[in-house]
């Protein structure tokens, strides 16, 4: 990844800043060439976003999000090839039936749905991609923390 | 009518063949008028319809009275074939309705042969 | 293959053959009115009698209708032959004064004037009927009948009016032995002339045809829509006239099945159709064309024959050839027409048409030389090898004025079409009355792309053009194994830039298919035996199919469990399987569960 | 009738029947004692169980009662008395020798009556076609069945294969009526043996000749023999359908064929599973409208098939592809109808009918000028003479016998010294004329040559399809050459020309049409060229018809005034007082000719 930090330097600035921690599954063939071109298309967009390639978004077990939230992802994202451009045919597709599902389930857990996010970006939109995770950070940051596995944790502990 | 098979030919040639002597009781006499499209073109129709009126006329329910085909001598039309019980038949020509009347009248009923109108008494050879 | 004598010749001929068959195979010549090759014969003029012997009895035949059969002696000359023929001639010469052709053979057969008179001379129709057969037996139609009999007899259409069934064919005209029958009477009747799509519609083309010279393989095709074959059942005149008998009508297109190590993807380019925009005009008026338009009209083999004329004014022949036109004396030139338009049209820039543009300037000055061209451009985009020199040779030869401005309007005035553009250079509104506008239109890609991409499982981008591997490290490659890409089906791209891509993916593809063993990425899914419990939930989301069973069986034999097992060479390794796996007993190498928590572990710590 | 048809089967309902009268004149002259005795008689005899005694109604002979009419035999008794009958019962139904002194006697006073075998008209007949004619009612099965009809099916259905009718057919030696004269069983051969899964034959009743009238008067008459001759065709050649290509100006006739044939279907003598012998056959009638050319084979296909009725170049033959490329066999109403007594009498009896090329018999319809018009039935071998003066018991009003046309408008005129010609199929061909279907006119004196050509030729210039030149244009001009002449305007080399483009028509037409339209002007030329040199040379038409070269005039002599002449004349030409001699005034006749018809002095002269 040649992605480059372009967001405003105030960050390092003011220490207090939250910069939310966002996990990524992006499919191989499509979101993750995305990534790749916004980066060598010099595409600056936020560097919060911790990339997990996948063969396939339907290779993206709910527990992978689950784990992600867990360890303290703020937010999720899954990003694939758009709906018939899958490279495994249908892998996409099962994603797509698949994670909404899942994302009603959250707000039974008691996590913020808005917290799991998906995107369709193809291999040719680097600047789909930027947009992506731009929007997705500034909505991080807006919905603040996660810190609902870290208090279950501390009160166990 | 059901279909026949070749056994009942006989049959129905058994019954034409006492319908055609006149011996089944209810016919005395045969009219046959012979109703080609030459005959009818020379009038036939009128001979048919002055026979049924003067059957009708004169109450006579003893009498055939039938149709057939050219017989032949067709400059001769009108003609009629009558076959009383028992007798030759006799062929009457160039017939018209009065003729028609006297016929009837004399010959079918009276038992005369009318000389002046017929061309002569009994059948056709057939090979 | 009866044989049959004629004129003392023995000969063997096809079954089928007609007596005017097997004498033609004898080299005779036998005059013939109412036979036409092609055309079911009636035996009706009567000229082609010949005497013909067949179970000791001796005929005047007609030589046209009448079988080849077995054993049949034929004479083709003799006094009553001749003596028949000449009162035929004689016969119809008294019909018809006025026919060259009836003229002409009388003539030959020493009928000067005849001694006959018939009322209704002058005509030219000898009723021969061919016109009659040839509509109703060979075009299937029945457009043209006889009316009548004998004397009163007459070639007629329906109720003596034209009628709906004729589909102008043309084909009665063209069997008439005497001409009489003047196609002009049903002009509007005849047959829309089928564009020739090779040559952008400027011409016509037959419904049997080559569809361009350099087509591989060279041979014609039929086009079914057109054909009075597939239309009306009748005609068939290209299978009987075909010698190597390579005409069939039963074939239907097929699908084959080819097993493949690689597909080198070059589906090209079509131009944007310039009708998006209105204030030109083009499809409204003739004048306004495409620049492959301009191209085909320059070409040698072209409709034109390599004259460049104005659309408006083109003459046609008989065939639907152009024969001549007005040259166009001014020429205006409009680039980037749908290409570097963002909001309307096309964003990019489509790479080839500067170059073109230039070299089209060239080509009208030398098939127009006192001919004025104009160029509307944006900017001259001319980076290739060379590329620079040839633009400023078209501009230092003065053979095109260039003014950089976009055009704005085209209309017509006056039998012009006038060019109302911008030069932005000096500031001023630029008016030009030309003859013809030429409009360099955009590269798009062909129609279909998108779903040929779909079926091939590669990528594309919003303008349809497919996506390679990686733009600078994989340039012909697709994301999908074994799929190549070349030339403009990926972006824009002129001949050299195609040619060297092409070279690229073919050795690209001989790399693949040269290797005696296939190599092939390690990802694929494993099933762990001992776990999996022969749900086969796995089996419905394998795209490939790609899950099979196993039977584990002990050492005696005995079945112990049934297991999924999954095909290494059909797996692609999507992972759909792992996901499904309730038992989790299918996990995709380098994408297991194991490594992939251990990955999220170490993103989030 | 009872002579015609012994009844073989009259064991079936006892050796006799006696049918006594027991009306009401009868039994006052004591009929029912001789019943009684009848009764008593037989008993004795034993006869009760052979012999059947039956009391009919008043049988209207009253005056000789009682009678007794004896069957099977018919014989008539008469004025019988009791006392009689054992006479009668030893005599007539022990013995077989009717009583002649009980039978019947005209009275010496009745005027005699002809019988119908003394009349010429009928004793040179022999029925074979017309065997049914005015005896059965043409609209009921049961009264042809009763004269025999469908035993010829019924024996070949039973016991013949489809190879041995085509034998027997052959043997017969019958050949096609519709005028060419092929040998019907060899046609027949063809047909079956021609490749094809499904087979077609056809009835032609599409008589088209002017005058003739066989085909209508056999299908009017007795249409069921057409239709048993079609199944047996049918058997034989493999055919399942039949047409009856009939020509629409036959309305009778063709109601009748519908009749016979729903009635035929009723029976099951048409339709699937024929006497349950496992043929199927039906037939459909198609109506023609009337064109001649549809008598010719290939004409008729095309026009059954709904195209336009024209001929095409044979072979093909359409015994190897006719109907809808069916092999087709075409056969003529009066062939067909000769196939069930073939079949029932055999090919040795219908062989010795005829002469050595033309077996049984022909039927003609003999029109024109003869006393005796009408449909006659003729063994092949009369000669003409016989025909015109023996049955049609020769010309009316005394004239001059001058010329015969057989063959129809194709036919040719055959002159009086050919009248001793016995007619067969060769012997008409060789006098230049054909057999045709049997149309025949008869010509007298007053008949010119040259105008019976011209008429003829009209007809077919008319009728001719079109499709070739020869028949289209040739006949045509060869009508024109004969219009001229009739019309004072023949030319000197009108003759040789008319020859030149009869060999031609003759040679080259298409079909049979073209091919024997000449016929009527190559006969009248070989047998009355005078005429025609008459009219072209002399300007004069010797039997005085052709009205451009003619004068009508009035013998002086021979003109008794009795003004019919003069009161026919529709221009009053005629003027003069009665019983004095009449003129005729020449400016104002229109040569109508009603004058010279109607004198009965023969005063009117015509030059």
């Amino acid at each position: 990844m040649e992605a480059i930090q372009t967001t405003s330097t105030a960050d390092d600035d003011e220490q207090t800043t939250f910069e939310p921690r966002i996990v990524a599954f992006l499919c191989n063939w499509c979101s993750y060439a995305g990534a790749d071109l916004a980066g060598t298309s010099r595409l600056g967009y936020p560097p919060n976003i911790r990339i997990v390639k996948l063969p396939c978004t339907g290779r993206v077990d709910p527990l992978f999000i689950l784990k992600a939230f867990e360890r303290g992802a703020d937010m999720v994202l899954v990003s694939g090839c758009h709906p018939g451009d899958c490279h495994y045919t249908s892998g996409n597709y099962h994603a797509r039936r698949k994670l909404p599902t899942f994302r009603s389930l959250l707000e039974f857990m008691g996590i913020d749905p808005r917290r799991f996010q998906m995107s369709w970006v193809s291999a040719a939109q680097g600047g789909k991609w930027s947009q992506v995770v731009a929007d997705i950070t500034a909505l991080a940051t807006e919905l603040g923390p996660f810190e609902y596995f870290e208090r279950i944790r501390d009160n166990r502990n | 009518m059901p279909k026949i098979r070749p056994e009942d030919l006989e049959a129905i040639a058994m019954r034409m063949r006492r319908q055609a002597k006149l011996r089944d009781g209810t016919a005395r006499a045969r009219v046959t008028v012979h109703m080609g499209t030459c005959g009818i073109a020379a009038g036939a129709r009128k001979i048919m319809t002055a026979l049924m009126s003067a059957m009708e006329e004169q109450g006579v329910d003893d009498v055939t009275l039938t149709t057939s085909g050219c017989a032949g001598l067709c400059s001769r039309e009108p003609m009629m074939t009558v076959e009383i019980q028992g007798e030759a038949p006799v062929k009457y020509v160039n017939l018209d309705e009065n003729k028609t009347r006297v016929i009837f009248t004399e010959h079918v009923l009276g038992g005369n042969i009318v000389a002046d109108y017929a061309l002569g008494v009994g059948s056709e050879r057939v090979a | 293959m009866p044989t049959l004598t004629v004129n003392r010749q023995e000969i063997e001929v096809a079954d089928g053959a007609t007596v005017l068959d097997a004498a033609k195979a004898c080299g005779l010549e036998i005059p013939t009115l109412c036979h036409h090759r092609g055309v079911p014969s009636a035996g009706a003029c009567r000229i082609c009698v010949v005497e013909a012997t067949s179970r000791g009895r001796t005929r005047l035949i007609a030589s046209c209708a009448y079988p080849a059969e077995e054993g049949l002696v034929v004479q083709t000359e003799s006094e009553r032959i001749k003596r028949s023929r000449k009162m035929t001639l004689e016969l119809l010469l008294a019909r018809c004064p006025e026919s060259e052709r009836i003229q002409e053979m009388a003539r030959e057969l020493g009928v000067d004037t005849p001694r006959f008179k018939t009322e209704n001379r002058n005509q030219k129709c000898i009723m021969c009927g061919l016109c009659v057969r040839v509509c109703n037996q060979v075009i299937g139609v029945g457009a043209v009948c006889f009316s009548g009999r004998g004397q009163t007899r007459e070639v007629v259409t329906p109720y003596k009016e034209l009628s709906d069934v004729c589909i102008g064919c043309g084909a009665c005209a063209v069997v008439c032995p005497t001409g009489c029958i003047d196609p002009a009477e049903f002009r509007d009747k005849l047959l829309e002339r089928i564009p020739n799509e090779f040559n952008c519609g400027f011409d016509s083309r037959r419904s049997i045809y080559v569809p361009f010279p350099q087509a591989v393989p060279n041979k014609p095709v039929i086009d079914r829509e057109n054909c009075i074959h597939f239309r009306t059942g009748g005609c068939g005149a290209c299978a009987q006239i075909c010698p190597a008998g390579a005409i069939d009508y039963e074939a239907e297109d097929e699908f084959t099945e080819e097993k493949v190590g690689a597909i080198v993807v070059t589906t090209g380019y079509q131009l944007y159709n310039p009708a998006a925009y209105e204030e030109y005009g083009y499809g409204r008026y003739p004048d306004v064309v495409t620049s492959l338009e301009f191209e085909r009209m320059v070409s040698a083999s072209g409709p034109t024959g390599g004259n460049v004329y104005r659309p408006s004014t083109f003459e046609y022949d008989d065939d639907g050839k152009i024969v001549g036109g007005e040259k166009p004396m001014v020429c205006v030139f409009v680039k980037c027409v749908g290409s570097r338009e963002e909001v309307k049209h096309k964003p990019y820039c489509s790479n080839i048409c500067c170059m073109y543009t230039a070299k089209h300037t060239m080509l009208y000055e030398h098939k127009v030389h006192d001919g004025q061209a104009f160029v509307f451009y944006m900017d001259v985009r001319a980076p290739g090898k060379n590329y620079e020199q040839f633009v400023r040779r078209v501009a230092k030869e003065k053979t095109a004025t260039y003014i950089r401005g976009r055009v704005a309007k085209i209309f017509p005035r006056n039998g012009k079409m006038v060019v109302w553009g911008a030069d932005t250079l000096s500031g001023n509104q630029v008016e030009i009355d030309a003859d013809l506008v030429v409009l360099a239109a955009a590269v798009v890609p062909s129609s279909g792309a998108v779903d040929l991409a779909q079926k091939l499982r590669i990528g594309y981008d919003e303008h349809e053009f497919f996506n390679e591997a990686h733009p600078k490290l994989r340039p012909v490659e697709t994301n999908t194994a074994g799929i190549f890409l070349a030339g403009a089906c990926q972006a824009p791209r002129d001949i050299p830039e195609t040619v060297a891509q092409a070279s690229g993916a073919a050795a690209k593809a001989l790399g693949l298919v040269v290797r005696d063993e296939y190599e092939r990425e390690p990802i694929v899914a494993c099933v762990d035996e001992n776990t999996c419990n022969a749900c086969f939930n796995c089996e419905p989301v394998c795209a490939y199919g790609a899950i099979g069973e196993k039977e584990i069986r002990d050492r005696k034999g005995n079945l112990v469990k049934i297991v999924a097992e999954v095909n290494p060479g059909l797996c692609q390794g999507c992972g759909a399987c792992a996901v499904t796996c309730r038992s989790n007993s299918i996990e995709v190498e380098g994408f297991t569960d194991a490594e992939l928590y251990a990955e999220i572990d170490a993103l989030v710590p | 009738m009872a002579e015609q048809t012994s009844p073989p089967t009259a064991h079936h309902v006892g050796r006799a029947q006696l049918l006594v009268c027991a009306g009401t004149g009868c039994v006052s002259g004591r009929s029912l004692k001789v019943r009684e005795a009848l009764l008593e008689e037989i008993d004795k005899r034993g006869l009760k169980d052979e012999v059947k005694i039956v009391a009919t109604g008043c049988q209207g002979f009253c005056a000789q009662g009682p009678i007794m009419i004896f069957q099977p035999d018919g014989i008539f008794y008469q004025k019988l008395k009791p006392e009689d009958v054992p006479l009668l019962v030893e005599e007539h139904l022990i013995k077989g020798r009717p009583v002649e002194k009980f039978m019947y006697v005209p009275s010496a006073g009745e005027p005699p009556i002809p019988k119908l075998s003394d009349i010429d008209f009928f004793n040179k007949q022999r029925l074979i076609v017309l065997r049914n004619r005015g005896l059965i009612d043409p609209e009921k099965i049961d009264e042809y069945i009763g004269r025999e009809g469908y035993q010829a099916l019924a024996k070949v259905l039973a016991s013949m294969t489809p190879e041995e009718v085509i034998d027997e057919m052959t043997r017969s030696g019958l050949r096609g009526r519709g005028g060419a004269g092929f040998p019907t069983g060899v046609k027949w051969g063809f047909t079956r043996k021609a490749p094809g899964d499904d087979k077609c034959i056809i009835c032609n009743a599409d008589e088209g000749d002017p005058g003739a009238f066989m085909d209508r008067s056999i299908i009017e008459s007795d249409p069921f023999s057409v239709l048993e001759g079609m199944a047996i065709g049918a058997y034989a050649i493999g055919a399942s359908h039949g047409y009856v290509y009939i020509r629409e100006e036959y309305p009778l006739a063709m109601e009748r064929l519908h009749i016979a044939i729903d009635q035929a279907r009723e029976y099951g003598l048409l339709g699937e599973d024929i006497f349950g012998c496992g043929l199927n056959f039906d037939i459909s009638v198609f109506r023609g409208a009337g064109a001649f050319v549809c008598g010719e084979e290939t004409s008729l296909i095309s026009s059954l098939e709904g195209r336009m009725p024209e001929p095409r170049v044979r072979p093909p033959f359409p015994a190897q592809s006719g109907v809808w490329n069916m092999p087709t066999n075409i056969n003529n109403v009066e062939t067909w109808a000769n196939v069930p007594v073939i079949m029932r009498r055999g090919a040795e009896w219908f062989s010795s009918i005829g002469t050595d090329t033309s077996k049984g018999t022909k039927v003609f319809s003999v029109v024109g000028n003869v006393n005796n018009t009408g449909l006659v039935e003729v063994p092949m071998g009369t000669t003409l003479r016989e025909i015109v003066f023996g049955i049609g018991g020769g010309i009316p009003n005394g004239r001059k016998f001058k010329a015969v046309q057989t063959g129809g408008p194709s036919g040719g005129c055959i002159p009086a010294s050919l009248l001793d010609l016995t007619i067969d199929y060769e012997r008409l061909g060789e006098v230049g004329s054909i057999m045709g279907s049997g149309g025949l006119i008869v010509m007298d004196e007053r008949t010119c040559m040259v105008d019976v050509a011209r008429y003829f030729l009209e007809f077919l210039v008319d009728e001719s399809c079109g499709k070739c030149t020869p028949c289209r244009e040739g006949v045509a001009q060869m009508h024109g050459i004969l219009e001229r002449i009739c019309a004072g305007q023949g030319r000197d080399d009108d003759i040789e020309m008319l020859i030149e483009l009869a060999e031609y028509v003759k040679d080259s037409s298409l079909c049979a049409l073209g091919g024997t339209a000449p016929n009527p002007v190559l006969s009248t030329l070989k047998y009355f060229r005078d005429e025609y040199t008459a009219h072209i040379a002399d300007g004069k038409c010797p039997a005085g018809v052709c009205k451009a070269l003619i004068q009508y005039s009035i013998s002086a002599d021979a003109c008794k005034g009795c003004t019919k002449c003069a009161r026919v004349c529709p221009v009053g030409a005629i003027t003069g007082a009665k019983k004095q001699p009449h003129t005729l005034d020449r400016s104002k006749c229109i040569k109508c000719g009603a004058c010279y018809e109607s004198c009965s002095f023969d005063a009117v002269l015509v030059e």
